[in-house]
């Protein structure tokens, strides 16, 4: 295992043209929340994990900095950087070649790809994490997002470490045509093996995740998990409109929306996501400590046990 | 009168214990029934630490009659699947007073299948007036999410403990109930049909569940000399008078419970040995007399 | 498996009163038809299997009427006929002693138990079928109903002989408490082990099914048919009418309506009811004839390639 | 340009070919989804006999836009399932135009389970613009359904073949789409995106459909050299013209791809080797530079 975890060299970031964050105000001092319209002085926003402190709405995050928000501080060891993206089918389309806009968004991103894998510590404990960066081409699943997921799933199953993978995606990479649909067989099978080896998968899914990214390894997981609001579908809420020349209900795609509708299994807000994942990689972890004989008894749960009968857990909380 | 006697949990044991042999069945049934009794999510907040609730069937809604999801019990991660009663009327009507609709079963399926493919013991609470009778819920299914959940805990490779904790109602209680070990309050009932429903039929009247509630034999006394039963908790005052005691000693038979189908399946083919055991269980339930015995196979 | 086919009794007749057909117009000649109303020659009657000639209603058919139609002749063996109902709970109502009322149903239904299992052919192929009769305390679940249905499945399991089962019933027999519902949990598990060794359920739901039967082994099969115009629910009508308040919608819990929400696979009418298990039968006999090598090729369907489009099937009609 | 020759079919021998290579991929995208082009039934009611369908997903609902059932085929049975398009405009409105909602994916999920049961292979037929956009759809979880239903074939033990016939629609063909086997009609097609959106997106003008059908390298041709697709069947005239002929060739090369599986799963330790060859299939799929190589694995 320690050879395949040191096996990916670290990243090194590309030359970046510093506009990668959108909606900026003049300088870098103020950003506007699309949501309330409020002015947060940026290194607010940053230490609340760029959730609005005032209206608490999740602003969307690039890759690298959800993994800073999520694995313990350097722990973070990446993989398979050196994988990057090609042009199998010579696509081009009147604003230009594929290749070229390859190379202008890997300028602009700072990524080579939209998926960044890698293994990482969540206090203390072992995870893997596959992130991807919806301001790489919409963080479209083409081949490099499938194989780097792939290899990352095949190398969890054979360690038993645990995955995590973020899934924000506005879905298949149309550039690379059918190579990216067959990622979502890719990935599915992977995922297949994963359980295979008992290895659990927790999904989070992030705004916006769209297409082909919702119709295959975010959607099964063993967890799934989603921020508030965030918007998940398969189809985008415009061709539906369109198609069907129905208004859309309100919420519609919203997380809270597939809660309801029985998709995922809760809600978290940003600040308990690290937490959250912890006590989830606990429990998986203690399934596999076979040390029978005298088991543990249980205890009483002191924080609750105090007589009055307990509040029921509000959906998308621990209780 | 009763049979198993466990291990008194130390909460309880100062508190005076009421004549439980004055208690009729229809007592029992409104003990079962009482508001305030504790409710699966009552045993599972003082039971567990690090509860995780999980939501969703993956097909078509999230039942709030139904919870579940992951948590630590002792040393080990479990499982645990509960009919959920809300505690006031509010409450009650966004749970459907318990009364799961098919999206319910099948979440408690997928939690189930969750627990199955990581080797996850599963603890399930009962209490529910039964399944939800209505349109939607017979359009989606009813019948056919109960038999499969009843199907995929036949076959359900990890231990399964149930505790009928209040009301056991019907099908709607059995579709989370078909475990290794059936454990029951001493106030619990667990019935076929509700009383007033076999009244109305048997009777010609509601009215007299009363009398239909003695005949039908659902107190855990009975289901308990029946087999149909492993363990009764006793109950030295009502559930809802000593909630932290009653929880305690529902704990404590957990425990025992888990501890034993534990040990079971880390034997070698430990777990062939729990399905053996499982289908057993079942298996020998119901009493017929054979006219013309034959020779045996 | 001879033995065991051997196995059970031929079923003796109790004698019977003569009075198991309901809706008898005057001496046996005519029969009128709840549906349509018509008078109805009763040898028409039976010549059409009990479907009404007039407007196709399917009569409700007793057990051995069931199974004289789907089993060739002299072909039936009855198994553990001696198997037949006790009273655990000594239960009473206002209308009497269970056990009273069971002779009385033995008297006057001609049957011990509201199951029937045997042995017999369909078109020469081997099937066991397990036929409920509703005139038979509305063929509830009770212990014996529970314990000839799973004899019936280990057989199959052991033999490999497919199992089908016909299923109409008032649900839980309320006579024998928890040993009722428990059948639910008993025939299931045996079902799961028919599973487990390849062997097909082919499950004809029948007018009316209810209850703990259609909670249990009856939803479940491999194959579930009806035929037109079944009712077939969990709760029964009137119970949800009460309860909700709400009108029932038109073809509420018909075979029409679980067609349309996916519950059942087809709907078959009587007089085809038999070619089809057979085809069914043929189908899943076919997959175990390990007799690799060259295989057969295929051959066009020749009554159907007349280079015209066929039409596409209709729901519950071969095609 | 065709990679795999077919043992040509008895019937179409004697009719005249058509230059295919005078048509563009636009060409064939019309042809692809030409009405009188035969659909899925228009296959299973030639190719097998006592086809018997099975409907329903058990959860929710039938779909129209998905057929699947039990046939025979040769000395064979199997289970068929496929995108079922209408051939007039009343037949596509009740057949949702082959647009599946999930309800029609989960029916073809229960139908592989029953054949893994059973030990059926599974021949699936694609046709279909893609999955339905509807809200309906969203609701019940289309994407879920898709991924589910890929999740069921990556791990199906019996064999799969898949022949596109017509329009392969992105996710919703792949969902039914995840074979050990993959055949083409000459004249069918395969693509992330529909033509029309492609253009709309990045043409920003959905008239520009046939450019982009050209751009994204979308026949049967391209895909077999990709390695996506495994084997093109020729079709000499376009199928509306030669009905017989080209489902007689289609039926060779199921039957040829068939034979080759059941040899896979009929040698000792045959399904674990088909579940892996599955697997490769798949895992093999894609084209990226590995800018800094390291030592093999
Ligand atoms: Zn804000
Ligand atoms: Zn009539």
């Amino acid at each position: 295992m320690r050879s395949i975890l040191q096996r990916g060299d670290k990243f090194q970031p590309l030359p970046t043209d510093d506009d990668r964050l959108d909606q900026q105000i003049p300088g870098d001092l103020w950003k506007k929340c699309p949501k309330c319209s409020e002015l947060i002085y940026t290194r607010e926003l940053e230490n609340n994990l760029r959730v609005c402190p005032k209206c608490g709405n999740h602003f969307r995050l690039r890759a690298r900095e959800r993994i800073e928000q999520l694995v313990d501080p350097g722990s973070f060891v990446e993989w398979d950087a050196e994988v990057r993206p090609a042009d199998p089918l010579e696509f081009s389309d009147p604003s230009g070649a594929y290749s070229d806009k390859l190379q202008a968004t890997q300028r602009k991103s700072g990524e080579y790809e939209a998926l960044i894998t890698g293994f990482g510590t969540v206090d203390g404990r072992s995870i893997v994490v596959a992130v991807s960066d919806f301001d790489f081409l919409g963080a479209s699943m083409g081949s490099v997002f499938g194989e780097k997921l792939t290899r990352a799933m095949e190398r969890c199953a054979e360690a038993g470490t645990p995955l995590m993978s973020v899934n924000a995606s506005g879905g298949a990479r149309m550039h690379e045509g059918l190579f990216s649909l067959m990622q979502m067989a890719k990935t599915v099978a992977a995922f297949a093996r994963l359980g295979e080896a008992r290895v659990p998968h927790i999904s989070l899914l992030a705004d916006p995740c769209y297409g082909g990214v919702t119709a295959s390894y975010a959607t099964i997981a063993d967890v799934i998990i989603a921020e508030p609001g965030t918007l998940v579908g398969f189809a985008g809420p415009r061709v539906i409109e369109q198609i069907t020349k129905q208004k859309l209900p309100d919420g519609f795609q919203t997380a809270e929306f597939l809660l309801e509708h029985g998709m995922i299994d809760f809600i978290v807000e940003r600040g308990d996501l690290k937490r959250t994942v912890a006590e989830l990689l606990d429990h998986y972890a203690r399934v596999h400590q076979v040390d029978r004989g005298e088991s543990i008894p249980w205890q009483p749960n002191l924080a609750r046990s105090n007589g009055v009968a307990p509040k029921a857990a509000k959906p998308g909380k621990k209780s | 009168m009763r049979r198993a006697l466990n291990r008194r949990s130390e909460s309880t044991a100062t508190l005076e214990p009421v004549e439980s042999v004055a208690l009729t069945p229809w007592d029992r049934v409104k003990l079962a029934r009482h508001q305030s009794r504790p409710h699966s999510l009552d045993y599972i907040n003082v039971l567990f630490t690090g509860f995780i609730e999980l939501h969703g069937d993956r097909l078509f809604g999230d039942d709030p009659a139904i919870v579940g999801g992951l948590a630590r019990f002792g040393d080990r991660t479990i499982v645990v699947i509960g009919h959920q009663k809300g505690g006031d009327t509010r409450e009650n009507i966004r749970r459907n007073f318990g009364m799961v609709r098919p999206e319910g079963y099948r979440k408690a399926e997928r939690l189930m299948r969750h627990a199955e493919k990581f080797g996850i013991p599963v603890v399930t609470f009962i209490d529910t007036p039964g399944a939800e009778p209505g349109i939607g819920s017979e359009e989606r299914g009813q019948g056919t999410a109960i038999a499969e959940s009843l199907l995929t805990m036949a076959g359900l490779k990890t231990p399964i403990v149930a505790v009928i904790i209040g009301e056991g109602g019907s099908g709607g209680a059995l579709a989370i109930g078909m475990a290794d070990r059936m454990l029951m309050l001493e106030n619990a009932v667990y019935a076929v049909a509700s009383p007033e429903a076999c009244a109305a039929i048997l009777w010609k009247d509601a009215g007299k569940a009363p009398q239909a509630a003695e005949t039908m034999r659902i107190t855990a006394e009975d289901l308990l000399s029946f087999g149909i039963v492993d363990e009764v908790i006793p109950e030295l005052v009502p559930a809802h008078e000593n909630t932290h005691g009653t929880i305690s000693a529902v704990g404590d038979a957990v425990q025992r419970a888990l501890d034993e189908l534990m040990e079971v399946v880390d034997q070698p083919s430990g777990l062939d040995r729990l399905m053996e055991q499982r289908y057993e269980r079942f298996r020998r339930i119901g009493v017929w007399s054979e006219a013309l015995p034959v020779a045996a196979e």
